[in-house]
């Protein structure tokens, strides 16, 4: 089959489901639905299979398999097609988002199934992976836009999926306009692309990215990449636009997975990625990346280690996780970026999937407090989020180490990293591994908090299954790319993701310093020994049932305020930008349009009235007052005529 | 000289009389006073050398015109009028004030055009025409020249008489004064 | 020929219907009318040239020619797509009608054909007069629709609307007469109030100063079109007249009313007072985006959904103003998209409301809530349409919005970015009131329906489905495949583009 | 031109003059006096007024047709009156009143 | 002197001639019949052939340029045309006449015949080119209409709109003669065509002449219904029964405006640049007088009296025009064209008016159309039709009028004028709409007096029918109006 065949298979097989799905919304027939669904993502992944063959078969140069449909919009200069293109970075992306996608669609099935609006989900699902395999393929920026804008969408449909409850149709609302927000950045960081280099097209962008580095601050590829990357902090949830991630939580938990942990939020990382000459080209704009990746690294740790709901800690935990991905890319580690990007998808779709599990063992309930002791009703789960843990808290040999490693590596080594990223990074670590094992140690360690009524049960096959994968995928998946230093440790793994991305990525240009050996293992076992004693503690706090709130209310008092309502982020949001908006609208409107114009034109249809009052006074129906006027009239014309 | 005292003269009672017109708050003195100044300007017209026009005007004027007057004056049977000015102080002033100016106005006008037309005489040494002051003259411009008008004005004669008799005779009112 | 008859078919069914005796099948009669009207206007579509900028199918006859006054009509790029509009909506807005005008049924389908009839007529007029006689007409039914069958403040909309639009245009009537004093310059003698006419004119400009004739004559046609459009600050208009006038009169007032005014910019305006219409583009393209901004802010803020969706065509109207000031390919283009985008996504959702509106008999948001459980197709449709207002990409809104952002960017950057604003108060404004209507727990209006069950609301019926289907079709076809609408204008627009200093139309 | 005494010369100025004052007065009597018949009569006065203007402009411009006018003039002054006085009758008879005070039921 | 009246003059004079016989005719009959009121529809008839004749003769032997009479009367295009649109307007008053309450009675024949000799004095009025002529035609139109007003049946007020007409009326006329008187003396002559030549430099030199002009003006000015002469318009068309205000309102605005043209004609606002701006303001005073107190009216017939008004203001504009103009058949006819317009509008809505009054004394009020247009929509339509025109939305005639009155105007470089024009008329759509309004969105049972007036009704339609008619093909008639005026 022509790559252009199987890329349309491929765009179109989710699409035909949400077609399918979405014809017969009412159907509650949740066997059906979901296996149309699966069955659509499934055949997608196939065909990313199929092309990833065709990639790894194809010269090591020639790794770009194009699909130009037709002409989208053309007007003047301004040309963009309906193309897409496979090729080193988007197969990857594809493989994560159908391959993860059947997963989740598959725990879907189990998940959903007691739900009424079931067939709709699936819809909402598939035309959610039929947009993001849109955004992951589009050949140019806007084709990228329209999944961007797409995925947007099907978020805030799948966030406000259970719309009756005013709290989740407004967190659906939240995302969407806070994405809109780095959109419109997105815009107009395409036109600055656009006017400056004459093309939307990534690859043409690339070509044309500046050779020599932009030092200005006002240089096209700065500013361009930077208002792109404002929208990548709306999309991939950093500073300051995170907030709307957190609350994406009310959405169906497979939702979250797919949407806000393996694929959408990382949308912006690949973004960067694809786009990395042109970064590259601006380095102000990758150092404001790294920044915001490492302030999001931390922050959203240390928020993510005062939550008490289950998919709160894991929604901050993925926050922070972008921030490493960022972190990366904004160091210029673009493959460790992507690599951490693809392990990450794994373990925390794996570790929200499982957190599934747990509310749906839960009966819905997902606060961690009524939990504790999971791990014997829970055994699988259990398991296969251990894994999770060990991967994410970047246990050595687990896929999260290696990528995380690797980030924190480049932060300190990369000529673009500096000692404070790598400090950052490091702190992140750490928490990340202390908030994690809370995590672990709350839902599924010590003693069981969990109400009477209740009774909590394994899930069925069809959602354990794609948890074992997941959980397979998040201990082995790390070997794809393992660092050259432990590679070479470990018997001369080579680094196979290095060697597949190196083409499409682009050296920083800048010489790097040198570093030792030495360095880089102190490095990684200051990190790893730091993440390893956090975790104990926190096991230590956490069992113990010592960890109640007030403990550490206690201990760390004002701190401990702050961070524990988010650092009154969403309050100032509210409190500054979105309630005086909404007041100063009404302002305008009452001042401005009925006081101000509206009143004008009442003022002057009144004055014209008055006068007609006026008009009227004079007509007294006195006929002598009548004969005054022309009296008066002949005098004033006479003394006119005669006197100018 | 004789005809300056006469002018003046007449110009005097004239002018008495006009404004006895006016101000006379008994409708019946006006009449009288009205008919006075026919009379005067009747005169005038004498002193103009309008002799038929200065008799039309006695018998017309004075004569027809005025005995209407009178006659339906009588038949109203008014008395004294109490209020017979309007009252209104600003809108009395007002008026008196633009009649005032308009008079100023016409006699500057008057002494400015009359200047002006001597000029005019003066230059063009008005030929041809020649002032024949007779009744026939006057007939012979009334028949032939303004033949028209003339049969016009029988027209509007007979619509007057027509009109005023079908008004007369119009359905009687009902309006009481309110 | 076939522009005449499109043009005046309207008119001659509004006749039939007057007379007809038969009250029962006054609408299906419509309907009927309407359709044939639309495959009329196909037929125009498939005659036309889409790789000429030429005025096409062009008619003239002499009709006062003592003034140079002609019957002159003619079609280019520019216009076709607004006449496809025109009779698109039109059987769209007699079959949304069909139930929530119960009253004078005769009259108001009178009144919309007359209507249609004068709406084309200002698309197609290439003569002054012709083009204000369209153009004031075009008030009358439109009055009478808002008037007749408004809601309970629809005296107050329908005169001022009626008013606000007059005083605009009274002044344009002035400049079309002074205009027509200048053409025996280059008509060699002869007064002509042919547009081709106009356009061959070089009215004196002198940039800085304020009263000259092209200026002057800039502002005056600029005046009536942005009354229409209408611009802020003179919109306030529009809300009161959609808020009042019955659902089929908001669907042509934004569909294809507003749309008189922005076309005209791009057929009058500019091509006859280019240098003024650079000068002062400024002006405009600040007004374009005040309006944008603000037409949002005060959309958010409304408690009625119908008053909601006026502001939004206020910001909506700044877009395609933004895009026609900012006079490049991209800005033009974009504009004269958003103008069809305009038409249908808000055709649509005021139908969608007025669908809404005779079921609960309300419009107040706050009345609302949890809608969604209760008509989910209806949801579909109206999220559906939301995001074609909203610009999501593959919806028709984007194509447009982007064009005229890009456009703007490339006129000013700063216009672009405070424009770019509209996109998330866009999307604010909508989703809000969307969450508000359709999420969140069962509001006033949705309780008392599940309790009474002779009020019960039902979801879309066949005729709805009907309704929307070609809407929702449009909304996706325009928006992943523009080119087969905007091909037809591209020329057009090219041409303007480039030649707006020398501009001229060639006659085919 | 050797200057004119204005008291013993009488001239065209003369008569204007005077045809203005009663024009005048007439014209006051109509502005300010509330009786329809004497308001009949100050309009009666200016119509005179008026003939004497043509009268005295007939003579000193040797055109007869002045005469003619006044003729005109008069014919028509006794038509108007005969109508005034034929609706100040009809007037009376249906109100009793012809103070024009009483009329002013039409205003505004 | 060699003068004769021939064949000639007796001709060109046959519509007159005619006209006045015809109005005796009824007359007549009623008369031999013993004084009692033959069959008005008869009398209706023929007062109509009369007026057919007049117009039938008017147009053979009319409209040649010839004087008549010595140089009395002049037949020109002017003459022809503004007749002719007096006998239409007259015809369409006749009709209102025929069948409204306050004007059919026993003095039907009586009334028939002092409106055909008002129009008789019209024609005078208007085909005279000697100011005393122009004075006689004036007084026979006026005379017979003020005893038309007086013989009303209407009781409360039309008597005394009657009296102020008539008093304001001949105080105007003595205005205008002693006009005349100071014309005669500065000119010599009072003949238009005399001292149409020499007119532009004695408004310089002569004073005098200057105030005869404008007194002549002024004299005019009242008669049009020019503020601040204007305010007997009001209470005399509110008082006066409908028929006849119709009547006035149309015809006699119409050939007043034609004199006024005469007069206008000779060039004096070239002479002098102070009149020249006086009636400018005029102009502007008349509109937004007129319009903005018609916005506060309730009684319909006065609030057609305002718009009358301010109609007469759009109409000086075009006078003034025509005044300063090289060109001045062409701004003539644009004045004409505006008359007939204006005539055939506001003649439509007084018959509208006239088919609604139910007695005599009935007063119309704006509320009281509330429902017509559910009772009568042909009828209400014809209204709509007439209130649209008069607010100049196009295709209808009234548009065309201002069209083609303030393209003259701006030609002219009167602007301003032009541009206070049409903002007065965006003033005006205000209380032209409002019968409107009242019609078709309020409910109320307003419906016709009496189901059987088809004279009237026809009127109504005929009106409605020329108005989109001539409206649509305006250019014929305007080429013939500016070719027999050129």
């Amino acid at each position: 089959m022509s790559h252009q065949a199987l890329i349309a298979i491929l765009l179109l097989s989710p699409f035909v489901g949400f077609l399918l799905n979405g014809l017969r919304y009412r159907s509650q027939n949740y066997v059906l639905a979901g296996s149309i669904a699966t069955g659509a993502v499934f055949v997608s992944f196939i065909c990313s299979v199929m092309l990833m063959m065709d990639l790894i078969a194809a010269p090591a140069d020639q790794r770009r398999l194009t699909a130009n449909f037709f002409e989208w919009i053309a007007v003047g200069g301004f040309k963009v097609n309906a193309g897409f293109v496979v090729d080193q970075i988007s197969s990857i992306m594809i493989l994560i988002i159908t391959g993860v996608g059947s997963l989740i669609h598959l725990f879907s099935i189990g998940y959903m199934h007691h739900d009424k609006g079931v067939t709709k989900y699936f819809a909402y699902l598939n035309l959610f992976v039929f947009n993001m395999l849109i955004l992951v393929l589009g050949d140019s920026l806007l084709t990228m836009f329209v999944g961007w804008e797409g995925v947007g969408l099907c978020s805030y449909l799948l966030i406000g999926f259970w719309f009756s409850d005013a709290a989740k149709a407004a967190a659906g609302m939240k995302a969407f306009i806070t994405n809109r927000v780095g959109d419109a950045a997105f815009i107009i960081g395409m036109f600055i692309l656009f006017f400056s280099f004459g093309t939307l097209n990534m690859y043409e962008l690339n070509a044309l990215a500046p050779t020599t580095v932009e030092a200005s601050w006002l240089g096209a590829a700065t500013l361009g990449t930077l208002m792109l990357f404002i929208g990548a902090t709306g999309k991939s949830a950093q500073v300051p636009l995170y907030v709307w991630l957190p609350d994406a939580m009310a959405g169906p938990t497979p939702v979250s997975a797919l949407i806000h942990a393996a694929t959408m939020v990382t949308a912006g990382v690949y973004m960067i990625v694809r786009l990395n000459p042109m970064f590259v080209a601006a380095p102000n704009t990758m150092m404001i990346v790294a920044i915001v990746g490492a302030i999001t690294a931390v922050m959203a740790a240390t928020i993510g280690l005062t939550q008490y709901d289950i998919k709160k800690i894991l929604a901050y935990s993925t926050v922070s996780q972008l921030g490493y991905m960022f972190l990366a890319v904004g160091v210029g580690a673009f493959g460790a970026g992507m690599m951490h990007l693809m392990t990450h998808a794994f373990f925390k779709a794996l570790m929200f999937l499982g957190s599934g599990s747990v509310i749906h063992a839960m009966e819905g309930e997902q606060d961690t407090r009524l939990m504790g002791g999971l791990k014997k009703y829970l055994p699988i789960t259990h398991f296969t989020f251990l894994m999770g843990w060990l991967a994410i808290i970047g246990f050595p040999l687990f896929s999260g180490f290696f990528s995380k490693d690797e980030i924190l590596w480049q932060s300190f080594a990369s000529p673009r990293g500096s000692v404070f990223l790598w400090v950052a990074g490091a702190i992140g670590a750490t928490l990340t591994a202390f908030y994690m094992t809370r995590l672990m140690a709350l839902t599924f360690w010590g003693k069981s908090r969990v109400p009477k009524e209740v009774h909590p049960h394994e899930s069925p096959v069809i959602m354990t299954i794609p948890l074992i994968v997941l959980a397979i995928l998040s201990v082995v998946g790390g070997f794809i790319g393992v660092p050259h230093l432990i590679g070479e440790y470990l018997g001369h793994i080579p680094n196979y993701w290095a060697e597949w991305l190196a083409p499409v990525i682009k050296t920083l240009p800048e010489a790097a310093a040198p570093h030792t050996a030495t360095q880089e293992w102190a490095l990684m076992t200051t990190s790893v020994t730091l993440a390893l004693i956090s975790a104990f503690v926190a096991y230590r706090i956490y069992t113990s049932g010592k960890g109640t709130n007030e403990a550490i209310a206690k201990a760390f008092g004002p701190v401990y305020n702050v961070v524990n309502n988010k650092y009154f982020v969403d309050e100032a949001y509210f409190g500054g930008i979105i309630n005086p908006l909404v007041k100063q609208s009404q302002n305008l409107w009452m001042y401005i349009d009925v006081n101000f114009i509206d009143k004008t034109t009442h003022v002057i249809s009144d004055m014209t009235k008055g006068a007609g009052s006026l008009a009227r006074s004079f007509q007294t129906g006195n006929m002598q007052q009548y004969a005054m006027y022309i009296g008066l009239g002949v005098v004033v014309v006479l003394t006119f005529v005669l006197m100018r | 000289m004789t005809d300056a005292i006469l002018f003046w003269f007449l110009a005097l009672v004239t002018v008495c009389a006009g404004l006895s017109v006016i101000l006379m708050s008994n409708p019946i003195y006006s009449a009288l006073s009205l008919a006075m100044t026919m009379v005067g300007v009747s005169a005038l017209f004498v002193t103009l050398g309008a002799y038929f026009i200065a008799g039309v005007q006695l018998i017309v004027y004075a004569g027809a015109v005025m005995v209407l007057f009178v006659m339906v004056l009588m038949l109203f049977d008014l008395k004294h009028e109490i209020q017979a000015f309007t009252r209104g102080k600003i809108t009395g002033a007002i008026k008196i004030a633009s009649v005032g100016i308009l008079a100023g106005l016409v006699v500057g006008a008057i002494t400015l055009g009359t200047k002006a037309i001597e000029a005019a005489k003066a230059t063009e040494a008005v030929a041809g025409k020649t002032y024949d002051n007779n009744t026939m003259s006057l007939a012979q411009n009334l028949f032939l020249q303004n033949v028209f008008g003339f049969e016009a004005l029988g027209v509007l004669l007979l619509v007057i008489a027509v009109g005023t008799v079908a008004l007369s005779r119009s359905r009687g009112g009902t309006h009481a004064r309110d | 020929m076939l522009l005449s008859v499109v043009l005046f078919l309207p008119l001659v069914f509004a006749a039939i219907l007057a007379l007809w005796p038969q009250k029962s099948t006054i609408r299906h009669l419509a309907l009927g009318f309407s359709l044939i009207e639309f495959l009329a206007s196909l037929a125009i579509l498939r005659n036309f040239d889409a790789n000429s900028a030429a005025l096409q199918m062009v008619e003239q006859y002499a009709w006062v020619p003592r003034f140079g006054i002609s019957y002159f009509i003619g079609i280019d790029g520019i216009s076709l797509m607004l006449i496809m509009l025109t009779t698109f909506l039109t059987p769209i807005i007699i079959l949304g009608s069909w139930t929530s005008i119960a009253d004078r049924v005769k009259g108001f389908h009178v009144a919309l054909f007359v209507l249609q009839t004068a709406m084309m007529g200002s698309f197609l007029a290439m003569d002054a007069v012709l083009f204000y006689v369209f153009w004031e007409l075009s008030l009358v039914p439109m009055y009478f629709i808002v008037g007749i069958w408004g809601g309970a403040r629809r005296i107050y909309a329908t005169i001022k609307f009626f008013i606000y639009t007059m005083a605009g245009s009274v002044l344009m009537l002035l400049a079309i007469i002074f205009l027509m004093r200048l053409t025996p310059e280059v008509t060699g003698g002869s007064i002509s109030a042919s547009l081709l006419d106009f356009y061959k004119l070089q009215i004196p400009f002198v940039a800085g100063e304020f009263f000259t004739a092209q200026t002057l004559l800039f502002f005056a046609f600029a005046l009536a079109f942005a009354i229409k459009v209408p611009l802020f600050p003179l919109h306030t208009w529009l809300p009161d007249a959609h808020v009042e006038a019955p659902t089929p009169g908001s669907v042509v007032l934004a569909g294809v009313m507003l749309k008189m005014g922005t076309f005209c910019y791009l057929r009058w305006v500019i091509p006859l007072f280019p240098e003024a219409a650079e000068h002062f583009a400024w002006f405009f393209v600040a007004l374009g985006v005040i309006g944008i901004v603000y037409g949002a802010l005060v959309a958010m803020v409304q408690p009625d959904v119908k008053k909601l969706v006026a502001y939004s065509s206020v910001s909506h109207m700044g877009y395609v103003i933004l895009g026609i000031f900012v006079m490049n390919q991209y800005g033009v283009n974009g504009a004269l998209y958003q103008m069809l985008n305009h038409g249908i996504s808000t055709g649509a959702l005021f139908l969608l409301i007025g669908m809404i509106y005779e079921r609960t008999h309300s419009r107040m948001i706050a009345k609302y809530g949890g809608l969604a459980s209760a008509l989910p197709v209806f949801t579909i449709m109206f999220i559906i349409v939301t995001m074609s207002s909203i610009a999501v990409p593959l919806t028709n809104g984007f194509i447009g919005e982007f064009l005229i952002l890009m456009g703007s960017f490339q006129y000013s950057p700063m216009a672009a970015g405070i424009s770019v604003l509209g996109v998330i108060l866009g999307a604010a404004y909508m989703l809000w009131m969307v969450k508000r209507v359709f999420f969140g727990p069962k509001g006033e209006i949705v309780t008392h329906a599940e309790e009474d069950k002779e009020h019960a609301l039902h979801d879309l019926s066949v005729r709805e489905w009907v309704v929307m289907t070609p809407l929702i079709i449009l909304i996706f076809w325009m928006g992943i495949f523009p080119n087969h609408f905007m091909d037809y204008s591209k020329k057009s627009v090219d041409h303007l583009i480039s030649n707006k200093h020398n501009y001229t139309l060639e006659v085919k | 031109m050797p200057e004119t005494n204005i008291l013993t010369t009488i001239g065209l100025e003369h008569y204007l003059v005077l045809s203005a004052v009663l024009f005048s007065m007439g014209m006051a009597g109509v502005l300010l006096r509330r009786n329809l018949i004497v308001l009949l009569m100050s309009i009666e006065l200016m119509l005179n007024a008026v003939n004497i203007s043509f009268v005295a402009f007939s003579k000193f411009n040797n055109n007869i047709e002045g005469q003619i006018m006044v003729f005109f003039v008069m014919t028509i002054a006794a038509a108007e009156a005969a109508v005034g006085l034929a609706l100040a009758v009809s007037i009376f008879k249906r109100f009793k009143e012809v103070n024009i005070r009483f009329f002013e039921h039409l205003k505004g | 002197m060699n003068i004769t009246v021939g064949l000639t003059d007796v001709l060109l004079a046959s519509p007159l001639i005619v006209l006045f016989l015809f109005s005796l005719i009824p007359l007549t009959i009623k008369t031999l019949r013993g004084n009692s009121e033959q069959n008005p529809a008869a009398t209706i008839v023929i007062a109509l052939i009369g007026l057919g004749l007049t117009a039938g003769l008017l147009l053979v032997f009319g409209g040649s340029d010839k004087t008549a009479f010595n140089n009395q009367l002049l037949f020109d295009g002017l003459t022809q045309w503004s007749a002719l649109l007096a006998i239409i307007a007259s015809a369409g008053a006749l009709v209102m006449m025929y069948e409204n309450p306050a004007t059919r009675g026993k003095q039907f024949s009586e009334l028939i015949f002092l409106a055909l000799n008002s129009v008789l004095g019209m024609i005078i009025l208007v085909a005279a080119v000697n100011l005393i002529t122009v004075f006689i035609g004036l007084e026979l139109m006026s005379l017979s209409l003020y005893l038309m007003i007086a013989m009303s049946h209407e009781q409360k007020i039309s008597k005394e709109a009657a009296m102020k007409y008539f008093v304001l009326g001949s105080f105007a006329s003595a205005i205008f003669l002693y006009g005349v008187s100071f014309v005669f003396g500065s000119s010599g002559s009072v003949n238009i065509t005399d001292f149409m030549q020499s007119a532009a430099t004695l408004v310089k030199t002569n004073k005098l002449f200057l105030f005869g002009i404008v007194f002549v003006i002024l004299g005019f000015c009242f008669k049009v219904s020019i503020a601040p002469f204007h305010a007997w318009a009001p209470d005399v068309y509110q008082g006066a029964p409908t028929p006849v205000t119709s009547f006035m309102a149309t015809a006699v605005k119409a050939v007043s405006f034609a004199a006024f043209l005469r007069v206008i004609a000779t060039q004096t606002l070239v002479g002098s640049q102070n009149l020249f701006d006086v009636m400018q303001w005029l102009a502007v005073i008349t509109m937004t007088v007129g319009n903005v107190a018609a916005i506060m009216q309730n009684n319909f017939k006065r609030m057609l009296a305002y718009s009358s008004v301010a109609h007469s203001g759009y109409l000086l504009v075009g006078l003034i025009t025509s005044g300063i103009s090289q060109n001045s058949a062409y701004s003539a006819s644009s004045v004409m064209f505006y008359l007939f317009a204006y005539s055939i509008m506001t003649l439509g809505a007084f018959a509208v008016v006239s088919l609604i009054e139910r007695s005599e004394n009935s007063v119309i009020g704006t509320d009281d159309l509330a429902g017509f247009a559910k009772n009568q929509p042909a009828l209400a339509m014809c209204l709509t039709i007439f209130m649209l025109s008069l607010a100049g939305i196009p295709p209808a005639l009234g548009f065309f009028g201002k069209f083609y009155l303030f393209s003259a105007a701006v030609s002219e470089g009167l602007l301003w004028l032009a541009l206070w024009g049409v903002l007065n008329s965006v003033i005006s759509v205000y209380y032209y709409l409002r019968p409107i309004v009242v019609m078709y969105m309020k409910d109320g049972e307003a419906d016709v007096a009496d189901h059987s007036l088809h004279a009237t009704t026809v009127t109504v339609y005929v009106c409605a029918f020329i108005i989109i008619l001539v409206g649509l093909f305006s250019g014929p008639l305007f080429d013939l109006v500016e070719k027999s005026l050129g």
